[in-house]
Parts: structure tokens; C-alpha cells; sequence
């Protein structure tokens, strides 16, 4: 049965974080009988074209729309604009401005916060540390540096030596730990806000024969379970791209049919350590969506 | 190499000259008490090569002053100077008794003075009129915008006096050279001007033209204008001059008037020495077998049933007026231009449109612009020298800096380039080395059955490098070479030529050797009789 | 007047001794100077700067930039430009790293990225010299293309984990050298040897200092144009190669920062972008003084902000010191 | 530098004739095939709604490519302009934050532009350093100094002002549609009816004719990349009325978009030779082109492919159709 279409946007094509966002939206709306059609920027993370995507798709009159804001802010006057069509929009991963039907998320503050405490508890309350940011403004990673700087104010011994950003991105994180290595030989631990920069950091570290540093991150890419289940990488927390695209179609699905959604919908980020690393980073082929009940989120 | 006439500085030739010296105002112009403008001991030096030295020069209203001299002799420097796009190193211009401070261009024609420059000056895409008021457009009411109307009226007037044909509001680009030479004079005059400077305007325009330009002249002198005016062509300056003043190696040698000399004194002064035999070959050799031939060559470039010969031994002229085809044809024997017809044979083998194949089958192509088709500026005398030939030189691929420096160093020389180093950039060469270098960079190719094909070898070049690289011409073709001579000197075509073909419009019109060639023939067979 | 000074200036010209020094190999000097002195000034700031691991470091980073940018320095050199370097090594990486996961064979992996890069030069060379476009547009329009085909091929989830022997090229240490290391030496030796010591190398100079006078002169322009795009994808293939090796893991994405600091690297070494002058060791000074730049802000810990202003700076500044240089001298 | 790469490229003297260059060819061809293409195939293409979000969505891109045409035109090129939009939108916002007017946080954003511009202006007229290299170094300092005085967040909370002047609209037109009808005006007065516009096509056209007739041909050259700064300037608060806040990295690669928009729209690299109005057609082409592939759904790699293969097309096209000598 075809039910109409949902537009999915996400961020860029690069970062495989939105594969899985973009995998969970599709597996959700096949299950309840839409389709989807995916816009993502042709020049990764750029703002301006993705809100002439959003015009654009206005045209296809879609049912609805799941949406990755590539800039938390100043998304207003394009929201108005689907709203104003009579387009049901739901924002997921990155908290964003307007007047969104509802928002999917999680709480990336309190990762930083849980994972850190996990480093800090592991170092016994003391050493160095450095911190590898994402994209600076992104409300993940700032909210999730934040996070992780409130908790190290309870760890007085533990000094946070150098918070660098590193762009979400690898090959960036690699360079940069290259160089923070020269200038701090003894760094004890790494806080960095994704898998992927975390493992660029690892890279970095473990080809130099540099060992003994704990690494934590977030996400729980499938990288980064891995890596976890390794011990290469001390923690993650479940940042699920893809249960977040699952339940913003479903929310989509429950507002064409006019049934009421909360405005705000917190998932749970787990905690994913050697000992629970096996229940994450299944391949995205073998993934099913957890309905809103499943959660527990509704009735 | 040259003869000498005796004489051994410029002062000696002028005093040997028996034409009265009429620089300082005579009697012959009593009616122009006061000159209108005067150049006291104008100096102008390009690094170590000084252009004009010490040059006085008096112009009065209503005169037409011919600058005569030989290329390189300073003529265009000095008007320059005049235009305010050099300032002189020594020396002060007067207008109306007044010192003329000239700041720039603009500064120049504010004080009434316009020029127009041997290098068109117009800008391809700007329409005529535009081209005509460039500089001095007519100001609407606010600066900086333009009225049209006065624009097209200005343009109009000035179009009139030239009698242009065309369109005044199309393209530049899309005329003829001879059209955009009247445009660039209507520039000149479309602004009234009290000295009115022309810089050859007739170089490169029909016999017609010319003649048009002169009755302009003629007018323009009635209504009190000073003209100076450039030319080469003797007749035509018996026939406008009134005052004659002849430049040499940067000096002024005498200022003349046009009755008390004659023509051959005026080029005595202008190169220093007895011409003679000056273009005249010194041997004629016996033409070989047949090295180029080209059968009904039609080109995209515009030739149309180009058919030509070149034996071994042979100098053969190519000549016709600017935008014949000259050009064109040796560029599509070079394969530089698409062929799209006929056919091209070298020693009666087809030859391929590729230029590394006509190189490597013993083609030289001496280009007529050296600045953008000849030199690489940038780089060294030897980079340059060893270009065509480095496969010859390094067989294997490898080159050797040390061998590369000693092939420049062998044809620096057996050329006499002056140059202080193989390694220094050609930039720094004066026009005539340069020249050297464009030709000698073909001399490691050895093969006595070469095709030599050169395109105004001598242009814009100094006495002696000419004769030097006519000399050196010739030798080619001693030694068995055919050579493809292209030149716009008719008295070096004539000279120095064994066979010339004249081209008009792309296409062969006639073919001219022995008694038959002159110079009255090859005009006759080049101009369009149709404009 | 004339003939005496030929005379004069014959009878001056003897040897080459005391000739002006090769303008390139000014710039050289010029260079290693430059980088003394920042070297000098970042280690009175940092003490750490000075370390031998630290300059293993900076060079690793500064070989990846050489490696993007060495090709192209050579197609700048001949008069053309190649925008596309960075998308090149996106997409040889992406299927390269595809094909290793597939068949575990490093040799493949290897083969491939070379070969995906070669075709890509030879693609813009056709395009640029084959038919006439304008190189800036024709390899701009080739960034485009092979940054989708990238795109394409991964479906927005990247490889990693490859084997470890072909790692070693990205990673690895030969007698206590990282490998990339020497790879860069490796080409910038062999590069140079092309450039500057045979005939081809002559060519793609002289043909970038007038593409005209080339042409007239028999250099077989077109196939030297050709060469040097293909040499520049050949680079862009195998800083694919190293890139995969370090990271461990092909990401589309992974090119693109890496275009405008390659060409930076090429412009601050002393090449020119109207073609005919410039050196292979240039663009590795060039390479070398913008990671140093990075390095030190990095130990410095200046925000990441900044970066792309102190790349600019001393991209503009070199060109400034080279106008003001050359002001002097003429 | 691109014009030495063309003039490089090309064989024959400044005498030859280009007679088939046909204007804006490049953008003419993809909006005559592409416009009836996508409105058969692209639902919705040709309503009302979307053409005016075609134009709302071109009109930026427009605000760049116009300087961009005067300074091609001069055989320039300005890399720096998407980054110094950024830096303009960045500083109008924290002007507008600190709660200084619209107008007033525009002049100030536009000072900043034409400073900018002045500095590339001077680097190439009177320094005779190649453009490319000097505004790909300014694009770096802008860029940085946009992240920096941004804190690489964008800038938000700019006050109800913006937002009702974003929300203007006049016969259906929105503001920005508007002013970038109006930008167009202005920039052709000033190329087509000025002496400066003039002197802009001889600079590229015949700089030596020029310097002859007495104009300073480094003021020209300055000046339009101060032109190109300034508009930056102003171009940064349309941006900002469309995204309600000032990004650091917002317009990062326009430049690139802008070049191709000029070069679709028939301004070649060489001498002088362009068509203002071709700039509003390469604009359009590049905007119908992004629209219509987003009506379709098609997916952003087969898009990148798209454009790519669009501009080597289109070079294609115009080499054939001028093809004189081999
Ligand atoms: N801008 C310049 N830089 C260096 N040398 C120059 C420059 N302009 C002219 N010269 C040199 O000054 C001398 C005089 O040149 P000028 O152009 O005045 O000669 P001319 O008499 O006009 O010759 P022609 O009949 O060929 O036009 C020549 O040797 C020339 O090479
Ligand atoms: N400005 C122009 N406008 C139109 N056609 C031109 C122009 N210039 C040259 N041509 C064409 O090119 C061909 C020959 O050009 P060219 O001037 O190179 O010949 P040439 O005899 O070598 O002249 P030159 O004396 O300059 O060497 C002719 O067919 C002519 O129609
Ligand atoms: O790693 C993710 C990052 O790539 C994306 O931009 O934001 C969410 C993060 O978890
Ligand atoms: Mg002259
Ligand atoms: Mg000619």
C-alpha cells in the first residue's frame, strides 16, 4: 500500500552517522507503507542549500518531513514555511529552532556527562586528558563537551590539557592528536565527541606505539563498537542515528493521522562498554525499528 | 659585413649631408613666427639602451613635421614622450612658450595633444563609437556617466572627416585592419586637437586610404593644426611634408625641408652610410629540387587554392598587403591551422597537419611575433636557443645543462648575440638579439634540404641585426635550404628575394621573378581593386 | 650606437662565471630561510618544537600535502592548473578501499587507487589538451563529477580496516622513518630528475612559459599536457594510497579539505601560476611551512579557528616577500 | 591567472575574429532543454510557487556573480567572496545582536567587504600578484577571522527587524527577488552606461588601448575587486534575512558556483568579452538545474555528477560551435 511519500534530510553523505539515520527513516516508513525520498547537501553540511532543498521539496507535496538541520539555528523561516503548507516536519539528532511538530533526540549533554564519569572513574579521579571536539555550534558537540566539562569539575585532579576540534572527521582528529602528543607526551585520557574522531585519535596514538591512553566517545557507530569490544575504546554511548529516523517517521505517521505526538521525545542513550558492547553495532541490514511503544514512549 | 661610408659619427654624416639645417626657425617660415611647441634636450633611456638622446624639436600650427629614421631610431619613443606616456629622463617640452608638465595621457590631450600609436589602441569589444570616445566620454549630467547622444554625435563628426562606412555602433572587432585604422585616426581627430601626432597610420592601410588620409591632413593643416607624422614610405612624405626631421639612434641628425633634399640624402642620414646594395643579395644560387609544395591549399583560417613552390637554394618571397593571408598560409604548412582542403608535400611526401612533425621533418618557423610566438621571455637565452632541437641535442632524453650551455654558447657566438650569459632571460635583449635568437634556436637542426620559413624576419629591428640576419638568411640558403620569406618591406622583397608570390584575400594572385619584380608590380597585384 | 654596445656587451660575455643565481634557486634560499626562521620562533615559544618526534610529525603530516600537490605542481608549471587532485584522491581511495575489503589483497588495493587516479588525469588531460577546454573549468567540473561518483560508489558508509601490510605505507617506519616520509622523498627526487634534468621536463617549462613559442618550436605540447595530468592523478593516487594507510578508513569526504592547501602549498613553493618557473622541492618547503604553521598552533593551542586565516596569511605574505623581492632586483 | 591559462591556450593573435561566439550559448542551451524537460518530468516545476522559489534561491548566487562578471571581465577572478559573504553575514549579526540597526549593520558589514576587496584590489593592481593566488589567501583570512569572531557558532536572536524584513513581499515577489532585480540594474547601469563600466570591458578587452586614452587601468582593477567586497557586504544581509543568523562557513564554495554561472552565461576569460545579462541566465541555469533535479528526488551523488558533467558539457558545446583552427 502506498501511503505517499516522506522526505528525509540529513546533514551530508560523508559521515556515516546519517546513514544510519537515513537506513532507520527508510526501514520505518517501508514498514508503514510510505516511501521516502532523501536530499542531503552536495557540499557536506552546507546550510544554504539545504534550505532550497526544503523549498524545493515543499513542491512534492510530501507527507511529511524528518529533518537533520545542518545549523540549529535560524531554521525558522523555512519551518514556517512547510507548516505553512500544511507539512507535517519533525527535527531529530540536532535540537533546532522553529516551530518543528516535534522533536526526536537525545539527551547529548548527559552522554558526555556518563561517559566521561566512566574515564574519570578508570583514571581514578586524576591525570591529563584532552578533549577532540566536532563541529563547533553543532548542538551535539557542544552540548556534549559541556557535558563532559561539568562532570570534570567534580574530578579537581584530573586536568583537561587541550580541547581541540576536529570536525567530525578522522583524517582532522588523527592530525590533531599527532600534534597534541608532541606537545603532552603524558596524556592519560581522550574525551572525543564522536567514534569516528575517537578512532582517528586511536590511530594516531597506536601508531606512534603509544599505549596505555584511555579513549572515550559517543555514538556507538559500528566502527566504534567494535573498537570497543576490541578495547581499543574504553566507552561510547548509544547515539542511535538510526532508531532516531525510525521514530521520527513514526511520529510523521501518527501526525497524518491526526493523532496527537509529544513535543519532545528523549531517547535513552546506553552506555556501551566492553562488557555490553555485543547488544550495539549490528550491520544496518539486520536492524529493526523499535516502535514508540517498544520504547515505552507511548501508549 | 657593411660598408661603411667614410663617416664615422652622427655628427659627421649630418655635416656631410648638403641640405640646409633648418631646425633653428628660417626664413622659410616667416609666417609662423612663434613655434607652437619646442623639445629642448629631450633624453629618454630604457635601462642601458638610450632611446632619444638630447633632441630638439620645434613644431609649428599648420605644419605637417615628418619624423623619419630607421627602425629602432626613436621615433616612437619621442612620441611618446610627447603623448605623456614616457617622461623624459633630461629635457623640457614648451607649448606656447610655456613648460608642459605632462603627468600622463590624459594630461597630454587636456593640453590639446592627440596621437595615434603605431599599435592600434581599440578595444575589440566596444562598439566604434564607444572605441572613438574612450577616455573622454561625454559626461550626463552626473561624472562618471555618459551621454550617449553627444557620444554618437561626437563619433559621427569624427567618422565623417575619415569617410567611414561601417557601422559606427558595431564591434571593433568584427572590421577590417584598414577600417580600424580609420576608427583609431577618427579617435584622433574626433577631439580638437592643436598637435596631432600619427604614428605610420599608413603602414597598413590600401594606397586609396592613404590617399583619403591625406586630403584629411591636408585640411586639418588649413585649419592650423600641427601634425607629426611618421611614415617610411618616401613619396609620401615628399608629398605631405613640410619639414623633414630625421632621427638616429636616438639622436636628432637634421631638421630639412623637403625641396632642398632628396631621397637618397634623407636615407643616407637616416642610416648613417652609403645604402647601396643594402637588401641586395650577395650571390645567387642555382634552385634545386622542389622541397614544399602545395597543391590547391585552402585553410580555416581563410586561404583558399594557396598553390606554391620552394626548391633547394631558393628565397622565396611571400608578399601582400596586412591580413593577405601571408600568414595564415605558413601556418597551415606549419599545421598550426586546420587544412581543410588540399594538400601540403615536403621533398614530395604528404606532410601531416602536426606541427612536431613538421619540425621533426626539418620545417623552421621563424614567427612575426616574436614577444607572443617566438621567445619564452621569462627564460634564459639558452632555454630558448636549445628549444627546437633539444631532441637533436639529447638524443637519449636526458639533458645536461653543461652540453645545453655549451650549444647556446656556440650560437651566441657564431650570431653575435649580445648577452652577458647564456642564463640571462631574453626579456632583457634588445629587439634585434631577440630576433637572433628566434632564428638562430632553428640552426641546430642541421639537413641541408630544410624548409626555412620566416615571417618578417627584420621587423622592428636595427640596422645592422637586419643585415645581420639577411646575411645569415642567405647562408641558409647556400647551404641548400628553401626559404619561405614573408615580409612587408618591399624594397626587402625586391632585393633580396629570387621568386615572390603576392597574395590578396587568401588566394596566390600573381607570382613575380627577374625584370618583372618590382615593387610597382607587387602593389599592383595586392590591392584590392574592388574597395 | 647600437653596434658598439653589442660589441661591448660580446666582448663581456665569456663563461657563465659570475652569472645572477638561477631565480629558482633564489626562491629556494629563500624558503629554507623563511622556514629557519619560523622554525626558530615557534621553538622560542614551545620547547617541545624542536623534538625529532615532532619533526617526524610535521613531515609525515607535510608528506600527504606534498604527495596531492606534487603532481599538480608539474601542471602548473606547464601552463595549466588541475582543481580536481583532492576529488581524485576521494574517489581512488573510496574503490580502492572497496576493492581491499572484497579481495584482501593489498596489491589490488594498491593497483587500484593508481589506476583510478591515472584515468582521472588522463580524462582531464584529454578534456584540456585533447580539446581545447580551460583547464580551471574542465578539472573544477571533474572535482564535481568524481566527488559524486565517490559519493556513489561508498552510499554514505565509509571502509575501514585494511590489511596491515598496506598500511605500512601510510603508517609504517623504515629504519625509523614513517614511510610516508620517504615516499615524498621518492617523488619529489624523481619529479625533480624529470623537471630539471630531461628533455620532456625542459618542455613542460618552456611550454609553460609560452605555450605558443612551444608549439611553434615542435614540442609535442598536447602530449606533454597530457602527461602532467596524468602525472597529477598518478599523485593524487597514491596520496590515496598513504592517506587510506594512516587513517584506516575511506570516507567520501576525505579529499576535499585537502584541495585549496595543496594548491596553497604549490603557490607558497615558489610556482608560479602563470606557468614555467617552479620546483618540486619548492612545493615540499611550501608543504612544509604550512603544517609547520598548523603544528605550532596546534602546541600552542590556538583555536582551530584561526587556521584558515594563518594559511591565508602566509600564502599572501609569500607572494608579498616574491613581488617585493622581484621589485627590488629589477 | 585564468586568463593567462587561455591566453596560453590560444594560438592566434589578438587580431582574430571571434564571430561565433554566440552569447551566453552555455546557459541558452541548458534552460531551453532543461526548463521544457523538467516541466514535463519535475512535478510542480512550472507552478508559480516554485518558480518564485527558483528566483528566491538564485537571487544570492546573483548578488555574487554580478561583481564576479565585472571582475572576470577584467581577466580577474575574486576566490574570496563566498567566505567574505560569511565574514559579513558574521559581523552584521553580532552588530544586529548588540542591537544596532538594519542599516547601520550593513554599512558596517559592507565596510568590512570593501576593505577586504581594497586589499585584494591592491595586492593585484598595484602589486601585479595574480588574483587567484591573492583572493585564495584572503579567502583564508576571511574565513578565519569569520570563525573566529563567530566562535565557529553562528550567530542567532538577531531581533524581529530581520524577520519582517525577510517577510516582505511585493506583487508575490519576495524581497530578496527583489533586490536582486534590482542589483541587476544597477550593475548594468554601471557597465553599460558609465565610463568606469566601459573602462571595465577595455581593461580585459585592450588595457593598453586603455592606458593610451589616459585612464588609470589600476583603478579599474582595484575597483571592481572593491566593487566585488563590498557586494559581498551587502549580498551577506539577503543571506541573513534567509537564514536568520550569521554563519561562518554559510556561503563556503558560492565562489566556485558563481565563476561557472559567469562563464555559463557566455564571459569568457579572455579579453573583455562578456554579457551581463548572461550572468542572469548562468544563475538561472545553475538554480533550474538544483531545483528540478530536488523536484525529481534525485540523489545527491547522481546531482554532484550532474552539475560537473553539466559544465564540461556546456565547454564542450562552445569549443564545437567556435571551432576555427585545430
Ligand atoms: N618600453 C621600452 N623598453 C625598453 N626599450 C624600449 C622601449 N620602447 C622602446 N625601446 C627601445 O628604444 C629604441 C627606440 O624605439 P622606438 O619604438 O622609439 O623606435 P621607432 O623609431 O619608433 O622604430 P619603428 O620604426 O620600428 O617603429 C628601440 O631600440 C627600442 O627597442
Ligand atoms: N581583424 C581581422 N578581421 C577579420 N579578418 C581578419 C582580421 N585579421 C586577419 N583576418 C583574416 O586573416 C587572414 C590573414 O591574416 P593576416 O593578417 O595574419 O595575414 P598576413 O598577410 O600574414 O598579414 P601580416 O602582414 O600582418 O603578416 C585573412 O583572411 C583575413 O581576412
Ligand atoms: O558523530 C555524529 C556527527 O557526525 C554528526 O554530525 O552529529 C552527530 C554526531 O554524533
Ligand atoms: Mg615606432
Ligand atoms: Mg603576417
Amino acid at each position: 500500500q502506498d501511503k505517499g511519500e516522506i522526505a528525509v534530510f540529513t546533514k551530508n553523505k560523508v559521515d556515516p552517522f546519517f546513514e544510519e539515520a537515513r537506513v532507520g527513516a527508510d526501514v520505518a516508513a517501508k514498514g508503514l507503507g510510505y516511501s521516502t525520498v532523501q536530499y542531503a547537501p552536495t557540499r557536506p553540511n552546507n546550510f544554504q542549500e539545504q534550505i532550497a532543498q526544503v523549498e524545493d521539496a515543499i513542491t512534492r507535496k510530501p507527507k511529511g518531513m524528518v529533518f537533520v538541520p545542518v545549523d540549529t539555528k535560524g531554521l525558522k523561516p523555512s519551518v514556517d514555511k512547510v507548516r505553512e503548507a500544511g507539512i507535517p516536519i519533525v527535527n531529530f539528532i540536532d535540537m533546532g529552532d522553529g516551530n518543528f511538530n516535534s522533536y526526536v533526540i537525545y539527551d547529548d549533554h548527559k552522554m558526555g556527562a556518563d561517559v566521561t564519569r566512566i574515564l574519570a572513574e578508570k583514571l581514578g579521579g586524576k591525570g591529563k586528558i584532552v578533549i577532540i571536539e566536532g563541529i563547533k555550534g553543532s548542538a551535539t558537540s557542544d552540548n556534549r563537551t559541556a557535558g563532559a566539562q561539568e562532570t570534570l569539575k567534580s574530578y579537581p585532579q584530573i586536568q583537561v590539557v587541550a580541547v581541540q576540534a576536529a570536525n567530525y572527521q578522522r583524517l582532522q582528529a588523527l592530525q590533531v592528536m599527532e600534534n597534541l602528543m608532541q606537545q603532552f607526551p603524558e596524556i592519560d585520557g581522550v574525551i572525543a565527541a564522536s567514534d569516528n574522531m575517537a578512532l582517528g585519535a586511536i590511530e594516531a596514538m597506536e601508531s606512534a606505539g603509544h599505549s596505555g591512553t584511555q579513549v572515550v566517545s559517543m555514538d556507538g557507530t559500528i566502527d566504534g563498537v567494535q573498537a570497543v569490544s576490541a578495547g581499543r575504546l574504553l566507552a561510547s554511548a548509544e547515539f542511535s542515528g538510526f532508531q532516531m529516523g525510525c521514530t521520527a517517521v513514526e511520529i510523521i505517521d501518527r501526525l497524518t493521522k491526526g493523532e496527537a505526538v509529544p513535543e519532545r521525545l528523549e531517547l535513552k542513550a546506553e552506555m556501551i562498554t566492553r562488557e555490553t558492547a555485543d547488544k550495539f553495532g549490528q550491520p544496518l541490514e539486520r536492524r529493526t525499528c523499535k516502535s514508540l511503544k517498544d520504547l515505552g514512549l507511548a501508549s | 659585413m657593411l660598408e661603411e661610408s667614410g663617416s664615422e659619427g652622427p655628427v659627421g654624416i649630418g655635416s656631410g649631408i648638403a641640405a640646409p639645417d633648418v631646425g633653428v626657425l628660417s626664413a622659410a617660415r616667416a609666417d609662423t613666427p612663434r613655434p607652437m611647441m619646442v623639445l629642448n634636450g629631450v633624453s629618454k633611456s630604457f635601462g642601458q639602451m638610450q632611446a632619444l638622446s638630447q633632441v630638439d624639436l620645434e613644431i609649428y600650427a599648420g605644419e605637417v613635421h615628418v619624423l623619419l629614421g630607421e627602425n629602432g631610431a626613436g621615433k616612437s619613443t619621442l612620441i611618446k614622450t610627447l603623448a605623456g606616456i614616457y617622461a623624459p629622463d633630461a629635457g623640457e617640452i614648451l607649448l606656447d612658450g610655456n613648460r608642459l608638465a605632462l603627468g600622463g595621457p590624459s594630461d597630454a590631450r587636456r593640453a590639446g595633444i592627440s596621437v595615434i600609436h603605431q599599435e592600434l589602441a581599440l578595444v575589440p569589444h566596444l562598439t566604434v563609437e564607444e572605441n572613438i570616445v574612450l577616455g573622454r566620454e561625454p559626461r550626463f549630467l552626473i561624472p562618471g556617466s555618459i551621454d550617449r547622444r553627444v557620444q554618437r554625435e561626437t563619433a559621427r563628426r569624427a567618422l565623417e572627416l575619415v569617410g567611414f562606412d561601417g557601422d559606427p555602433r558595431g564591434k571593433v572587432a568584427n572590421l577590417t585592419t584598414a577600417r580600424q585604422q580609420l576608427v583609431e585616426i577618427a579617435k584622433a581627430l574626433a577631439h580638437r586637437s592643436r598637435i596631432l601626432v600619427m604614428d605610420e597610420p599608413t603602414a597598413s592601410i590600401s594606397e586609396r586610404d592613404a590617399t583619403n588620409l591625406h586630403a584629411i591632413i591636408g585640411d586639418l593643416k588649413r585649419r592650423g593644426v600641427a601634425i607629426v607624422f611618421i611614415s617610411h614610405r618616401m613619396r609620401e612624405v615628399f608629398e605631405l611634408a613640410d619639414r623633414v626631421t630625421i632621427l638616429r639612434d636616438g639622436r636628432k641628425i637634421l631638421t630639412t625641408l623637403p625641396d632642398a633634399t632628396t631621397p637618397e640624402l634623407l636615407i643616407k642620414a637616416m642610416v648613417g652610410r652609403t645604402v647601396g646594395s643594402f637588401y641586395q643579395r650577395l650571390e645567387r644560387f642555382v634552385a634545386g629540387e622542389v622541397i614544399l609544395e602545395t597543391r590547391a591549399l585552402c585553410s580555416a583560417a581563410g586561404l583558399v587554392d594557396m598553390n606554391i613552390v620552394v626548391r633547394s637554394g631558393e628565397v622565396v618571397g611571400l608578399a601582400g598587403l596586412v591580413g593577405s593571408g601571408r600568414t595564415e598560409f605558413a601556418r597551415a604548412v606549419f599545421g598550426l591551422d586546420r587544412r581543410t582542403g588540399g594538400e601540403v608535400l615536403l621533398h614530395q611526401l604528404p606532410l601531416p597537419a602536426d606541427p612536431v612533425r613538421a619540425v621533426r621533418s626539418g620545417i623552421a618557423f621563424v614567427p612575426e611575433s616574436r614577444k607572443e610566438h617566438g621567445l619564452a621571455l621569462t627564460k634564459s637565452v639558452c632555454d630558448n636557443l636549445t628549444l627546437p632541437a633539444l631532441w637533436k641535442i639529447f638524443p637519449h632524453g636526458f639533458r645536461s645543462r653543461r652540453r645545453a650551455a655549451g650549444v647556446a654558447r656556440g650560437l651566441i657566438e657564431r650570431l653575435r648575440i649580445a648577452t652577458r650569459s647564456t642564463r640571462q632571460p631574453v626579456r632583457t635583449l634588445s629587439g634585434g638579439n631577440q630576433q637572433k635568437v628566434v632564428i638562430g634556436k632553428w640552426l641546430p637542426i642541421e639537413g641541408n634540404r630544410r624548409l626555412i620559413i620566416i615571417d618578417e624576419p627584420t621587423r622592428g629591428i636595427d640596422v645592422g641585426a637586419k643585415a645581420e640576419i639577411l646575411k645569415l638568411v642567405e647562408g641558409l640558403a647556400a647551404e641548400g635550404c628553401g626559404i619561405l620569406m614573408i615580409s612587408s618591406e618591399l624594397p626587402e622583397v625586391v632585393g633580396f628575394c629570387d621568386r615572390v608570390y603576392v597574395l590578396q584575400s587568401g588566394t596566390v594572385r600573381g607570382e613575380l621573378s627577374g625584370a618583372h619584380l618590382t615593387e610597382e608590380a607587387i602593389m599592383k597585384l595586392a590591392v584590392h581593386h574592388d574597395s | 650606437m647600437t653596434e658598439t654596445t653589442e660589441m661591448s656587451a660580446i666582448r663581456t660575455f665569456r663563461s657563465d662565471a659570475g652569472a645572477p643565481l638561477d631565480p629558482e634557486l633564489r626562491s629556494i634560499i629563500a624558503r629554507f630561510v623563511v622556514l629557519a626562521v619560523l622554525c626558530a620562533g615557534v621553538a622560542l615559544l614551545n620547547e617541545n618544537f624542536l623534538s625529532v618526534a615532532n619533526f617526524t610529525n610535521v613531515l609525515r603530516q607535510a608528506s600527504l600535502l606534498f604527495l596531492i600537490a606534487a603532481g599538480a605542481t608539474l601542471v602548473i608549471i606547464a601552463g595549466a592548473i588541475d582543481l580536481s587532485v583532492g576529488a581524485i584522491l576521494t574517489l581512488s581511495a573510496c574503490v580502492a578501499a572497496g576493492v581491499m575489503h572484497a579481495t584482501g589483497s593489498s596489491g589490488l588495493g594498491i593497483a587500484t587507487a593508481l589506476a583510478i587516479g591515472i584515468s582521472a588525469g588522463l580524462a582531464n588531460g584529454i578534456l584540456v589538451a585533447g580539446l581545447r577546454l580551460p583547464p580551471f573549468l574542465v578539472t573544477y567540473g571533474m572535482l564535481w563529477i568524481l566527488s559524486g561518483g565517490a559519493l556513489y560508489y561508498m552510499g554514505g558508509i565509509p571502509i575501514t580496516g585494511f590489511p596491515r601490510e598496506f598500511r605500512f605505507l601510510g603508517s609504517g617506519f623504515l629504519l625509523g622513518i614513517p614511510v610516508p616520509i620517504l615516499i615524498m622523498i621518492a617523488i619529489a627526487l624523481a619529479g625533480s630528475v624529470v623537471l630539471h634534468m630531461t628533455t620532456v621536463g625542459q618542455q613542460m617549462v618552456m611550454m609553460g612559459a609560452n605555450r605558443a613559442a612551444a608549439t611553434l618550436a615542435g614540442i609535442p605540447v598536447r602530449r606533454n599536457l597530457i602527461c602532467v595530468y596524468v602525472a597529477s592523478g598518478a599523485c593524487a593516487g597514491l596520496a590515496a594510497v598513504v592517506a587510506l594507510g594512516r587513517v584506516n578508513s575511506a570516507d567520501p569526504g576525505m579529499g576535499d579539505p585537502l584541495l585549496l592547501p595543496s594548491i596553497a602549498a604549490i603557490l607558497v613553493g615558489g610556482t608560479s601560476l602563470f606557468g614555467g618557473t617552479g620546483t618540486l622541492l619548492g612545493t615540499a618547503l611550501g608543504a612544509l611551512l604550512l603544517t609547520i604553521v598548523l603544528n605550532a598552533m596546534n602546541l600552542l593551542t590556538i583555536g582551530s579557528a584561526w587556521q584558515p586565516f594563518a594559511t591565508g596569511i602566509v600564502l599572501v605574505g609569500a607572494m608579498l616577500a616574491d613581488a617585493f623581492l622581484n621589485r627590488r632586483r629589477s | 591567472m585564468i586568463a593567462d591559462i587561455a591566453r596560453i591556450s590560444r594560438l592566434r593573435g589578438s587580431r582574430s575574429l571571434n564571430f561565433l561566439s554566440s552569447k551566453a550559448l552555455g546557459a541558452s542551451v541548458v534552460l531551453i532543454i532543461l526548463v521544457p524537460l523538467f516541466g514535463v518530468f519535475a512535478g510542480g516545476f512550472l507552478s508559480p510557487h516554485n518558480l518564485v522559489n527558483i528566483a528566491l534561491q538564485s537571487s544570492i548566487l546573483l548578488l555574487i556573480a554580478l561583481p564576479m562578471t565585472l571582475v572576470i571581465l577584467t581577466e580577474g577572478l575574486d576566490l574570496s567572496s563566498g567566505a567574505l559573504l560569511s565574514l559579513c553575514g558574521v559581523v552584521l549579526a553580532l552588530l544586529l545582536v548588540a542591537g544596532y540597526s538594519i542599516p547601520v549593520a550593513t554599512l558596517a558589514a559592507m565596510a568590512v567587504g570593501l576593505l577586504f576587496g581594497i586589499l585584494n584590489g591592491f595586492c593585484v593592481a598595484n602589486l601585479g600578484m595574480p588574483p587567484f593566488v591573492v583572493t585564495l589567501g584572503t579567502l583564508g583570512m576571511a574565513q578565519g577571522l569569520a570563525l573566529a569572531l563567530a566562535d565557529g557558532n553562528a550567530v542567532s536572536g538577531l531581533g524581529p527587524e530581520i524577520e519582517a524584513f525577510s517577510a516582505f513581499r511585493f506583487f508575490g515577489l519576495p524581497v530578496l527577488v527583489l533586490i536582486a532585480i534590482a542589483a541587476y540594474g544597477i550593475f548594468h547601469l554601471v557597465l553599460y552606461r558609465t565610463t568606469f563600466g566601459r573602462y571595465v570591458i577595455a581593461v580585459g578587452g585592450n588595457a593598453e588601448a586603455l592606458r593610451l586614452s589616459g585612464v588609470s587601468v589600476r583603478l579599474v582593477h582595484g575597483a571592481v575587486f572593491a566593487i566585488s567586497g563590498a557586494t559581498a557586504g551587502f549580498a551577506a544581509l539577503c543571506m541573513i534575512a534567509r537564514t536568520n543568523a550569521g554563519h561562518p562557513t554559510i556561503a563556503l564554495g558560492m565562489e566556485f558556483d558563481a565563476i561557472a554561472a559567469v562563464v555559463l552565461g557566455g564571459t569568457s576569460f579572455e579579453r573583455g568579452n562578456g554579457w551581463l545579462f548572461g550572468t542572469v541566465l548562468g544563475v538561472l541555469a545553475i538554480g533550474v538545474l538544483r531545483n528540478g533535479l530536488n523536484l525529481i528526488g534525485v540523489d545527491t551523488s547522481l546531482q554532484l555528477v550532474a552539475i560537473g558533467a553539466l559544465v564540461i558539457a556546456v565547454l564542450l558545446v562552445e569549443r564545437l560551435a567556435s571551432e576555427r583552427s585545430v
